[in-house]
């Protein structure tokens, strides 16, 4: 079934808004105008465009350390996500999360996680109230391959399972956890593989087709939402980048072959969808452009808009410490 | 005012919250055949989507909590104080940390029920008394009710209380009948067990119902001490052991804890610190034993708290 | 292949000897000479003796709190046992552990552990040390239907399949956790239906069958002393008591039905057993009778053991904390 | 005697005690290639059955070290503070409690090496500073070093001890140069770093560079402060301590962990118990303020100790 032009469109638009964000990130990095670390989601923005093209504004997402491309694929402020990135008290989180605690309430973003596969549970609990409460919304949770080694995933694979809960996994594979291969680290051939000892379905999907993550996720939310339980999705994916912003001494090169980069990177995802839009007809080529070059005129605000916030005041240091304060030990 | 045995009073308190508020809800393993005492007739009232039974998977289900409580739940997890370990991951890195983190966007209403079992022959596995770690981590509240009357006006505190909350809930006093109101107790406001002008003793949970005895043993001797309950470490009310302080100049501090980095520590440090010209003598830790809890009987009950302990600490502060 | 006779009869005593020894310790906490909880193991014995009697004294077993069968079957100490659980000096543990925490380091039994699953990485480490030091011991570790849902089993099982360590993962699938059926507990059918996502040979035994038992071990055991990798056995089984002394409160028939209790007494691993020997002419029925005799006799040498040993001391109470000792604080 | 880099000097105690004992391996994640920067070469020197990258699973590897301890190797495990919340089970249930439990039959000589980042915009997830939490549960010794000798001397001794210890690693002095001997450095000997008259101050960790540098400007202004550096906590040279108090009269305590239930806590207390006679003023702690680590620079360098908190504190001792 093929989607509609306006998804089709959205999803590129996403895509572009990724990309771009995730360059000038880097560019700022490099030119010191934040220091806390960052890590980028370039190569994988199909992933989360395609999982979160899928879903209402009410559904919940959670993800991880890397965590830009998700809340911008569920539709979070682009200005507010990079004035946190600058730690600036107009970011989502006033600046007390930084890059890898984009969190934006608003429209469903439950968090991103720097401990790794920590936000599984989280997420998993999103979809219990769901059922409890008898409402119509699903969560979805990204996590990486390297994730998918830890207990927590086992914990909430299997409670969301034997509680039917309207729960979508999402395995962002892009096939190392820092220098680890996730053939060193994971004991069968796919992420997805596992979806068997949580009697749920698991599908094995191309993570640079952008159309593919879509199609697998609108099925695995139908399901949700009709009460029959969760679902694993792997998204067979690649980082293009580093690991992490300031990690490139150790991350480049050794533990992967440029070979094997820059036969990802003919995978481009963007590339691929861009592709397909113009064989359709869809758009034009110049149409395409022009989202491109939309989605940096409009990065190029968002930076603006974080280099003109303010950092937070002292006095606010203790502001977001409890919902019902408490006096100072 | 009823009187009401400490594990009733527990369930009392979680029944009225879950009729008053469709989204309190209770998870925990073995709950609906009330395994620990405190639950009993829940899943009857209830039904399955009230009173859930879990897997063995505290991480996962402590986690689910925090998620359900995200989304606009008040989830109540009953679990043993021994059993957090497998979930600290939950307990810290979400519970204590995603509502600063994501600049207070998150509410967490959360509420963990942890038993707290010890001198009855557990051994080590089973008899942690670990609120002084989560003290030291910012994020959690943290009750420990003394009797029945606590037992339940903090819990319902608690449930209503929009930050994460954990009860420390003392088995040593689950058999114990105190009065028991419809009020909730606030948060942060220590109790004056008994007033006393020689020596200030400070107890926690079980050891206030300790201290007490102590104190009115005492007495007897012409020694006039003063109780004191905290009823929570977070937030702790240092006003009133402050004032105490400085009415006797002297101050012991029990604590069932292990002896290094206590509730007992932090007291006495506070107290060095903004107390320490109303002192006359040293502060005195009563604490557990720097020891793991030992499963012979012959040893388990020389590493807590004990009257002679306290007898000889008071003592001790009066030379 | 039928086992030596040696073995069967070994395994016939070697289960008389727990059942037995259950039986008194449920005795004599009735009467009050002990006070601590204790979780027996009657109707599993065929588990822990099949096991058990494929390994060599110098493979390590690790067990979790219904802990009595574990060492026993292994050939610890019936009195240091006993004394153990009386919380006296000449316990296998000078009365420091109880019930929970029997551990004989002199027989390869690395200890229970009253935290469920959490013995599971521990006895994977053993294993670890085997693979990495070139030894030739296995390493197995008990654990229960309700503890293979935590995360500790999920880690444990991915290590040892990607590091192909000499593991085996006995899951004792007694059907309950307390008073949770695995049913409801486990998202799939078998709990050794998971060993496909950990790429090891999983297999569902008949826990009641004590050779059964012995016959996967040893298949196992082979491929783990050949380089092979872990596996996970599931032995299907059944307690016949209330999950802990102590607990008959709520454990008892409301959560399982007395018919269906009564039905898996009919299974009895012991009688099962020794219809067997009787049936091959390995044993008359008044040598079986005599092996429970014996057993008997036994048990109540070890209950006099443990009650004429005395308790600890007080000056004994920080004697086993460190290795290296340090100052009290 | 040579000068080394902080992080060489881990590197170069796993490197000696490697080739000195071939139970000795270690096993981290991406620490083949050195991700964070202390296990250069290993790989190369030792091959993969000496160095194991392990998945993402600390509560399943942290535990395999404590299995493979027991049964005769030594393993060190590298991690970060922050990433031991999810293998808390394995540290506390087992390495800290399982001695003791089992009689002391197992001998767990398993050292983790948690390196501690804070102050460098990691956020509330990555900048734990968690000692007193496990100050407080037995079984488990504490190193903090706090220079390159320590880092090295500390770490050497940790190896060869047959108990679990963790080894705080503060990476604010990962680039900081020191002497670097071949001598282990024993636990539970304070280091007096810099003598003094006028006022005691304990550091811990990175606070103990920070706390000399207070301590020489004070100096200038005619205030002679004692430095002490613990350099383990578990155990405490209380003796160290409680003589410099003896001597000064004053006692600051510059910990950068949380403040309530901190290690600054603990030794306030122990003072207050056991040196209460010697004081001449009230104890401070300079401690983390009790709030999450924020990300923005603008705020989290308002948390931690810092000099003007030191000089102010050691100020207040001498009103
Ligand atoms: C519990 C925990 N352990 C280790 C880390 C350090 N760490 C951060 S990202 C990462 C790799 C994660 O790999 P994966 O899950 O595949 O996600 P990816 O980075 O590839 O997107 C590691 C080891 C962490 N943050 N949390
Ligand atoms: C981490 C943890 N959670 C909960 C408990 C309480 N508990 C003790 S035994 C038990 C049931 C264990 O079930 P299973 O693993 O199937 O073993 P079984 O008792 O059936 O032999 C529970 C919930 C515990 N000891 N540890
Ligand atoms: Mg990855
Ligand atoms: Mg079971």
């Amino acid at each position: 079934m093929e989607l509609t032009k306006e998804t089709q469109i959205h999803m590129l638009k996403r895509m572009w808004t990724i990309r771009n964000f995730e360059i000038k990130v880097m560019e700022v990095h490099k030119a010191g105008e934040f220091v806390g670390p960052a890590h980028p989601y370039i190569g994988e923005e199909a992933v989360a465009v395609g999982v979160c093209s899928a879903l209402k504004d009410t559904d919940y997402i959670a993800g991880n350390h890397r965590s830009h491309g998700h809340p911008l694929a569920k539709g979070g402020s682009i200005k507010k996500a990079m004035a946190e990135i600058y730690g600036k008290v107009d970011g989502y989180c006033n600046g007390n999360g930084g890059s890898m605690h984009l969190a934006d309430f608003s429209v469903g973003i439950l968090g991103e996680s720097g401990i790794v596969a920590s936000s599984v549970p989280v997420a998993t609990g999103a979809g219990l109230a769901s059922k409890l409460r008898k409402k119509d919304f699903v969560s979805v949770v990204f996590f990486g391959d390297g994730a998918s080694n830890q207990g927590a995933c086992h914990e909430s694979m299997n409670l969301a399972s034997i509680w039917k809960l309207p729960v979508i996994f999402v395995c962002e594979n892009n096939q190392f956890a820092i220098t680890t291969s996730y053939q060193d680290s994971v004991a069968v051939d796919n992420v997805s593989d596992r979806a068997p000892a949580y009697n749920m379905p698991g599908v094995l999907v191309d993570g640079q087709n952008v159309e593919a993550m879509h199609e697998a996720t609108a099925e695995a939310v139908k399901r949700a939402r009709n009460g029959d339980g969760p679902t694993l999705i792997e998204g067979l994916t690649y980082r293009f980048e580093d690991h992490s912003l300031g990690l490139g001494r150790v991350t480049k090169g050794e533990y992967r072959s440029q070979e094997e980069i820059d036969k990802w990177k003919e995978r481009d995802p963007i590339d691929i969808h861009t592709k397909k839009l113009i064989e359709r007809g869809t758009l034009s080529e110049s149409e395409c452009k022009e989202i491109e070059n939309n989605s940096i005129e409009e990065i190029e605000e968002a930076v603006n808009f974080a280099r003109n916030s303010e950092f937070p005041k002292p006095e606010n240091l203790f502001d977001s410490m409890w919902a019902n304060p408490i006096p100072k030990p | 005012m009823t009187e009401k045995i400490f594990a009733e009073a527990i369930n009392e308190a979680i029944a009225e919250e879950m009729r008053r508020d469709p989204n309190v809800f209770i998870m925990g393993e073995d709950i609906r055949l009330s395994v620990y005492g405190t639950t009993a007739n829940l899943f009857k009232e209830f039904g399955e989507d009230r009173v859930l039974d879990t897997p063995l998977s505290e991480n996962g289900f402590f986690g689910a909590a925090i998620g359900a409580s995200l989304v606009g739940m008040r989830p109540i997890v009953e679990t043993v104080t021994s059993f957090m370990w497998v979930a600290m991951d939950q307990l810290i890195s979400q519970a204590a940390k995603m509502r600063y983190m994501f600049g207070g966007q998150a509410n967490l209403p959360v509420v963990y029920r942890a038993s707290m079992a010890y001198g009855g022959g557990s051994a080590a596995h089973h008899s942690d008394r670990s609120y002084p770690m989560f003290m030291n981590m910012p994020g959690i509240k943290i009750a420990v009710p003394a009797n029945s009357s606590d037992a339940k006006g903090l819990l319902k505190t608690a449930i209503r209380d929009d930050d994460p909350v954990i009860i420390f809930e003392d088995v040593n006093l689950s058999g114990t009948r105190g009065e028991v109101s419809d009020v909730d107790i606030p948060f942060g406001k220590a109790e004056i067990v008994k007033e006393g002008n020689d020596c200030t003793i400070v107890g926690i949970a079980g050891s206030v119902k300790l201290s007490l005895e102590a104190a009115n043993n005492l007495e007897k001797e012409g020694i006039s001490c003063e109780v004191i309950n905290p009823r929570t470490l977070v937030p702790l009310d240092k006003e009133t052991i402050l004032n105490s302080v400085e009415k006797t100049g002297r101050l012991v501090v029990v604590d069932p804890a292990h002896k290094v980095c206590s509730a007992a520590s932090e007291i006495s440090s506070i107290v060095a610190e903004e107390g320490f010209w109303f002192l006359q003598s040293p502060i005195i830790k009563v604490a557990s034993e720097q020891v793991h809890i030992p499963y012979s009987p012959s040893l388990e009950k020389l590493v807590y708290p004990n009257l002679d302990k306290i007898y000889s600490a008071v003592k001790s502060t009066l030379e």
